[in-house]
């Protein structure tokens, strides 16, 4: 048994989390952005909407024709690039935090519920849950966003409905396979009740998998709700939201690269931080592949 | 016969499985018409191969699943679902698998907690720490393992924490289920020592279950010895080792591998295994196996019967 | 195996009743008055409103209205599109193929490269080869895919001019289609360049959309494959002497194959909902186009009827995945 | 000429928390036909030393040795694909975990005749009569339908023989078994090691036996090694170990057993296993042993010579010194 093992699980944890070199780069990268989005209107030199006639479509500043005072260029209105990429960041942020705490904690009790239920209500909760699942993600956030109006709001609210069911399937998945362990019952012959086995012997043990599937809600969310936006579907224009900024540019697209690159290249940056993370922390989670 | 702690009577338990939207669901009879006593400070031992019922035993005598028919009752008081909660500090359980028995999320100390939380209400939380660290030290754990987690113990230290967690409500009966069987042969000799001067200094009453005759020859009073779910052979430890009446009894004491190279004996060879308990055969469940079956045996159910060492057969041994 | 059938078939029963109870819902959740929206027609007058409520059985309980919807349904009546006036079932079908070939043209695309790149990964763990390819496939999967079109034109229609920016086929060639497929009535139109075309314009899109479900599919090819590895019978196969050819080839990735499969089925609704974003951008007649833009017509009925039929396909294709399931489970198969 | 000979064997795992030595100098010898116990609780490595033999070890593992010949040749200078002629045919293994060690996705008749393909060249008919003779030999009932079965549909005994069928398939000359009984019932126990001695002392191939069960070695083995921690500490016949140990921890562990215990409490080993991080610097049972004193704390303890039962301890138990 290693020294690190003698601390608690979180350190445990780190100790493992810290072996993978592209998730500490990931959580690092995740750490920038979550800064930059609490403080975005300190960081962005320009008020994301603020429109500077005389300079529209300024190429990046290292580009011949570029100015530094806008480094990352400007948009076909004029708005500097950098601030309204900054500003992006906040609406990413604030989609990937409504939509996991919703979708999770939905989730995650639907998911207990049917694991401890009789056969009748779980068999109910998991049809309807197929229900669900049997439309394509974007296409069913597409729909209800159309029938409440397009909206940044009902685009998390949509969002967060189609990625609940991944939390009920799973969630439910461990609890059928940590109810039967001997240390549930276990706490049953100490006089345990329902409540009690269901939030606080099984479900720590349900986490692992859960906080995973969180981080990858995260990115889903993300690239899902910059897709409405580019869709039209999502926030709105002026909002800069990533997707939303790529639609606005779509017709430049052979003209003016950097009004199509950089948002993207955001939206990838981030993602991919997040999905880095997300599979340092299934390796550190996961003890089967923990080398002993 | 008040002298009995634990005395249950036509234990039956069947599980339905499958079944489903298509067929009828089938019946498992894992455990099936068990009676038997124990008197206070003694040990019951039982035995028998996987799929004989013995874990499915320990499972309706720790109240975690009501028996299908027959009674049980705990000094004197009769066992009803409805009774579980009060009884619970009566019979407590130790499981084989130290790995699987303790919550990895929990430290020792809220482990040992737990069933004082549960249970013990009036309790403030300075009494139940004074209790946990004194169970702690009667089962020979150190104090500053109280704040650790599972996984940094050995199997051995993790069957302690078991075994302390079990004597928390001081229980009267103790349902030990394999406890030494995941366990290397240096650290069972502790635990089963532990065990023994455990019964000593608190009086307690064990109903142990294992495979492991050597282990239960050197543990038990009385020997209950279980095939398909149903009891073939009990009695007295030196008469159910010394003088066996059941074929299969002597069949498993002859399989059991004796550490002495001097004495190579001849075994019994039984041919076949366990019938499915799907469909346990009309007669003696042990007829297929049985060298010396009749076609009696195959249409009819011998009944345990005799006085002190009982026999299921018709045929049994020494008479 | 006949049970396990029978199970899978019945339970896309209820699944396919609250599909469509969710898309008859649908109709009541609208933003203003279903009639006024269904009926398409300004300037109702009070009698014409009330000739229309009982025209679409408004007036009926909504058990009743369902039911009818249902049975509508059941006989492919899934109602008219206000804006072209035509069944919303044969638009459907007129446009499915185009979907239905761009979608095969992905999977295809993604299963060729990605099952065998998640083999080789998971055979040289840790190697230089799995660690770049493992991160190759990340980058895949986080990949936005409508910009990753917009690069895609951006270099090789905009840069370099080898592929057309959007349709199916040239403006050059016209002919009637017979299956659908342009790959297929190309051919048989017999126009030289023809088929040429079809196979350029399919190119951007099908990498577009291939992209997620290839970078999902070598990566659960690996984890399964690295899970089978450490199983006991493949040590047991190794203690045969079989060369590591045969051990990783046949023992393992057999019983790897049988987690990758369910992941390619569920790809297919990644798929669909991917297709929506790769028609669009590359103006590509198919029915996720045809859903975006019915959506901004607010052209309900048919809104309606292709959730309901994308659904229902999403369905089909799980449960022929589940089928296909049990036969290269031998647990399954095998049982009586 | 010994049939097997390895010489100074050492195997160490590649951790995240530093390189963890599982065997340590191991030396094993078997003649033809020889049963050769390897005893050992759980940690003593002694399934690896044969697991590196066999070159079955994950790629986290370094094997070196000195010596590691079967049948006069040097496996340590083989190509794999060499190596792979040996592996399967002259030696071959069988594992704890039948039910497990048979794949799930292909037939019992497949998975027997896959090696009489690769090692015999046999053809299809050859391969079919000579599955059906090793379903025989190995007392399955019913051959002819099990061959087509798959591996679920039968019990942990019944892919226990079927796994033995599958190792004695080529006829080898030294099969090892680890573990064969330890996941089956006693009656089943019994069954199969009455079948891997007749099988046995009917082809005249050597056996290793790999087990923690001191009964089995007593009933089956001719020579046992005792392994602790890595390390074998003791090799003798089975007889004189049993009477007359000379290793302070194989006494302790016999003295262990319930059956031989003579009081109601039993003599204990105090203490568990040194594990990757508290290896002591001398004796590696000093700290549990009874009679250890500053010499075995700190100095490793010399190999004893064969009468005093190649034990590696300063202080050898039992007769004259």
């Amino acid at each position: 048994m290693s020294v690190a093992l003698r601390q608690g699980p979180l350190a445990e944890f780190w100790y493992y989390f810290r072996e993978n070199r592209g998730a500490v780069i990931g959580l690092w990268v995740f750490a920038a952005f979550a800064f930059v989005a609490l403080f975005a209107p300190l960081l962005a030199p320009y008020d994301p909407t603020q429109q500077f006639r005389q300079s529209v479509l300024l190429p990046p500043a290292w580009i011949a024709g570029g100015d530094w005072a806008f480094p990352l260029g400007t948009d076909p209105l004029g708005r500097d690039m950098l601030s309204r990429l900054i500003h992006g960041a906040r609406y990413s942020f604030f989609v990937g935090i409504v939509v996991v705490v919703v979708a999770a904690s939905g989730g995650i009790l639907l998911g207990l519920i049917a694991g401890f239920s009789p056969r009748w209500l779980d068999s109910l909760i998991m049809r309807l849950m197929d229900v669900i699942l049997a439309f394509p993600s974007l296409l069913l956030a597409l729909v209800l966003v159309a029938i409440l109006g397009p909206s940044l709001t009902n685009a998390m609210i949509a969002i967060a409905l189609v990625l609940q069911p991944h939390y009920v399937r799973l969630t439910r998945a461990s609890v059928l396979s940590e109810r039967t362990r001997d240390y549930v019952v276990s706490a049953r012959v100490a006089g345990a009740r329902l409540p009690r086995l269901m939030f606080v012997t099984v479900l720590p043990n349900c986490l692992a998998p859960i906080i995973v599937q969180a981080a990858l809600s995260f990115s889903t969310a993300i690239l899902d709700a910059a897709a409405l936006g580019f869709l039209g579907m999502g926030a709105q224009p002026p909002t800069p939201e990533w997707g939303t900024m790529l639609a606005e540019a779509r017709e430049f697209i052979l003209r003016a690269w950097w009004v199509v690159t950089f948002p993207g290249v955001a939206i990838l940056v981030t993602v991919l931080a997040i999905n880095l993370m997300g599979d340092g922390l299934r390796d550190a989670l996961d003890p089967k592949l923990k080398r002993s | 016969m008040s002298a009995a702690v634990l005395m249950a009577e036509g234990l039956s338990r069947v599980y339905e499985i499958g079944g489903g939207l298509f067929g009828k669901p089938r019946e498992i009879r894992a455990l099936s018409d068990v009676s038997f006593e124990i008197a206070r400070g003694r040990t019951l031992a039982v035995v028998g191969e996987s799929g004989c019922g013995k874990s499915t035993l320990a499972r309706v005598v720790t109240m975690i699943e009501p028996p299908s028919a027959g009674r049980f009752a705990i000094d004197g008081t009769d066992v009803t679902p409805g009774r579980w909660a009060g009884l619970r500090d009566a019979v407590q359980i130790v499981f084989q698998d130290p790995y699987g028995s303790l919550n990895p999320r929990q430290r020792i100390s809220a482990i040992l907690d737990e069933p004082l939380k549960i249970n013990r209400k009036s309790l403030s939380r300075a009494e139940r720490e004074a209790k946990v660290r004194e169970v702690m030290a009667l089962v020979g754990l150190r104090p500053e393992f109280h704040d650790r987690y599972p996984h940094m113990f050995s199997g051995g230290q993790r069957q302690r924490i078991a075994i302390a967690r079990a004597l928390m409500l001081e229980p009267r009966v103790l349902v030990l289920d394999e406890p030494v069987s995941a366990l290397d042969l240096s650290v069972q000799s502790q635990i089963l020592n532990l065990l023994m001067e455990l019964q000593e200094r608190l009086g307690l009453t064990y109903l142990f279950i294992s495979h492991d005759l050597s282990v239960v020859r050197h543990v038990c009073d009385e020997v209950m010895v279980m095939y398909l779910g149903r009891a073939v052979e009990t009695g007295a430890k030196a008469q159910v080792f010394d003088s066996p009446r059941h074929p299969y009894t002597l069949a498993l004491l002859s399989a059991t591998p004796v550490a002495d190279p001097a004495r190579r004996k001849e075994r019994i060879k039984l041919t076949g295994e366990l019938p499915s308990p799907l469909d346990i055969p009309l007669g003696c469940a042990f007829a297929a196996r049985c060298w010396k079956a009749q076609d009696r045996c195959r249409a009819e159910r011998p009944d345990l019967e005799g006085d002190g060492h009982k026999v299921a057969c018709f045929f049994p041994e020494g008479g | 195996m006949i049970r396990y059938l029978l199970a899978r078939l019945l339970t896309f029963v209820p699944t396919f009743l609250g599909v469509t109870l969710i898309s008859f819902a649908f109709i009541r959740v609208l933003p203003g008055d279903p009639i006024i929206v269904m009926a398409g027609e300004r300037g109702l007058t009070e009698e014409r409103y009330a000739e229309l409520v009982t025209q679409f059985g408004f007036d009926k309980p909504l058990p009743v209205q369902f039911w009818t919807y249902l049975t509508g349904v059941l006989q492919g009546d899934l109602g008219v599109s206000y804006v072209t006036k035509r069944p919303v079932w044969d638009e459907f079908f007129a446009l499915f193929p185009a979907t239905l070939e761009l979608s095969l043209c992905a999977i295809v695309f993604a299963i060729a490269i990605g099952l065998p790149a998640g083999v080789i990964a998971a055979v040289n763990r840790g190697k230089l080869f799995d660690r770049a390819l493992m991160s190759t496939a990340l980058v895949g999967y986080s990949m936005p895919i409508f910009w990753w079109a917009l690069l895609l034109i951006i270099v090789f229609s905009g840069n370099l001019g080898w592929t057309p920016v959007s349709g199916r086929m040239g403006l050059l060639y016209f002919f009637e289609p017979v299956t659908g497929f342009m790959l297929i009535d190309s051919v048989l139109s017999g126009q030289s360049g023809a088929f040429g075309s079809a196979v350029r314009h399919l190119i951007l899109p099908t990498i577009v959309l291939g992209t997620i479900p290839l970078a999902v599919i070598a990566r659960q090819t690996r984890s399964a494959m690295l899970e089978v590895l450490s199983e006991d019978y493949i040590r047991t196969a190794r203690a045969k002497g079989l060369s590591p050819l045969r051990v990783n080839g046949l023992h393992a990735l057999r019983n790897a194959m049988i987690p990758v499969v369910t992941v390619i089925g569920l790809s297919v609704g990644t798929l669909l909902a991917g297709a929506i974003l790769t028609e669009t951008i590359f103006s590509w007649p198919g029915i996720g186009k045809w859903m975006v833009d019915s959506i901004f017509r607010r052209d309900y009925p048919v809104v309606q009827g292709g959730l309901l039929l994308i659904a229902s396909m999403v369905m089909v294709v799980n449960l022929t995945v589940d089928i296909l399931y049990g036969f290269i489970n031998p647990k399954i198969r095998a049982r009586k | 000429m010994a049939l097997l000979s390895i010489r100074n064997l050492s195997v160490e795992f590649a951790t995240a928390s530093g390189s963890f030595r599982a065997v340590d100098a191991i030396d094993v010898t078997v003649d033809p036909g020889d049963i050769l116990a390897i005893v050992g609780e759980s940690g003593s490595g002694k399934s690896v030393s044969m697991l590196a033999l066999m070159g079955l070890l994950p790629w986290t593992a370094t094997v070196t040795a000195d010596e590691m010949r079967f049948d006069g040749k040097d496996l340590r200078a083989m190509t794999p694909r060499t190596r792979r002629r040996i592996i399967g045919k002259d030696i071959a293994m069988i594992f704890q975990e039948p039910m497990s060690s048979l794949n799930p996705c292909f037939t019992v008749g497949f998975q027997i005749k896959e090696g009489l393909k690769k090692h015999l060249g046999l053809d299809a008919r050859a391969r079919h009569a000579r599955a059906l003779e090793l379903m025989e030999m190995v007392g399955i009932p019913d051959p002819v339908r099990r061959l087509s079965a798959y591996p679920h549909q039968m019990s942990g005994g019944m892919s226990q023989r079927v796994m033995i069928a599958m190792a004695i398939a080529c006829r080898p000359r030294l099969l090892i078994a680890d573990e064969p009984t330890t996941a089956l019932d006693v009656t089943i126990q019994a069954q199969i090691l009455d079948l891997l001695t007749a099988l046995q002392a009917e082809t005249g191939m050597a056996l290793i036996l790999i087990t923690h069960d001191m009964g089995v070695v007593a009933e089956t083995a001719r020579r046992v090694s005792v392994q602790y921690a890595g390390q074998k500490v003791e090799e003798q016949p089975v007889g004189p170990l049993f009477a007359t140990p000379h290793h302070p921890y194989t006494s302790a562990l016999l003295a262990a057993l319930p059956e031989r215990a003579t009081t109601r409490l039993l003599p204990t080993i105090p203490g568990v296993v040194p594990g990757q991080f508290d290896r002591p610097p001398g004796c590696l049972f000093a700290p549990r042993c009874a009679f250890a004193d500053a010499t075995c704390q700190n100095t490793p303890p010399p190999v004893q010579p064969p009468a005093k039962g190649l034990v590696r301890c300063h202080y050898p138990l039992g007769g004259p010194a």
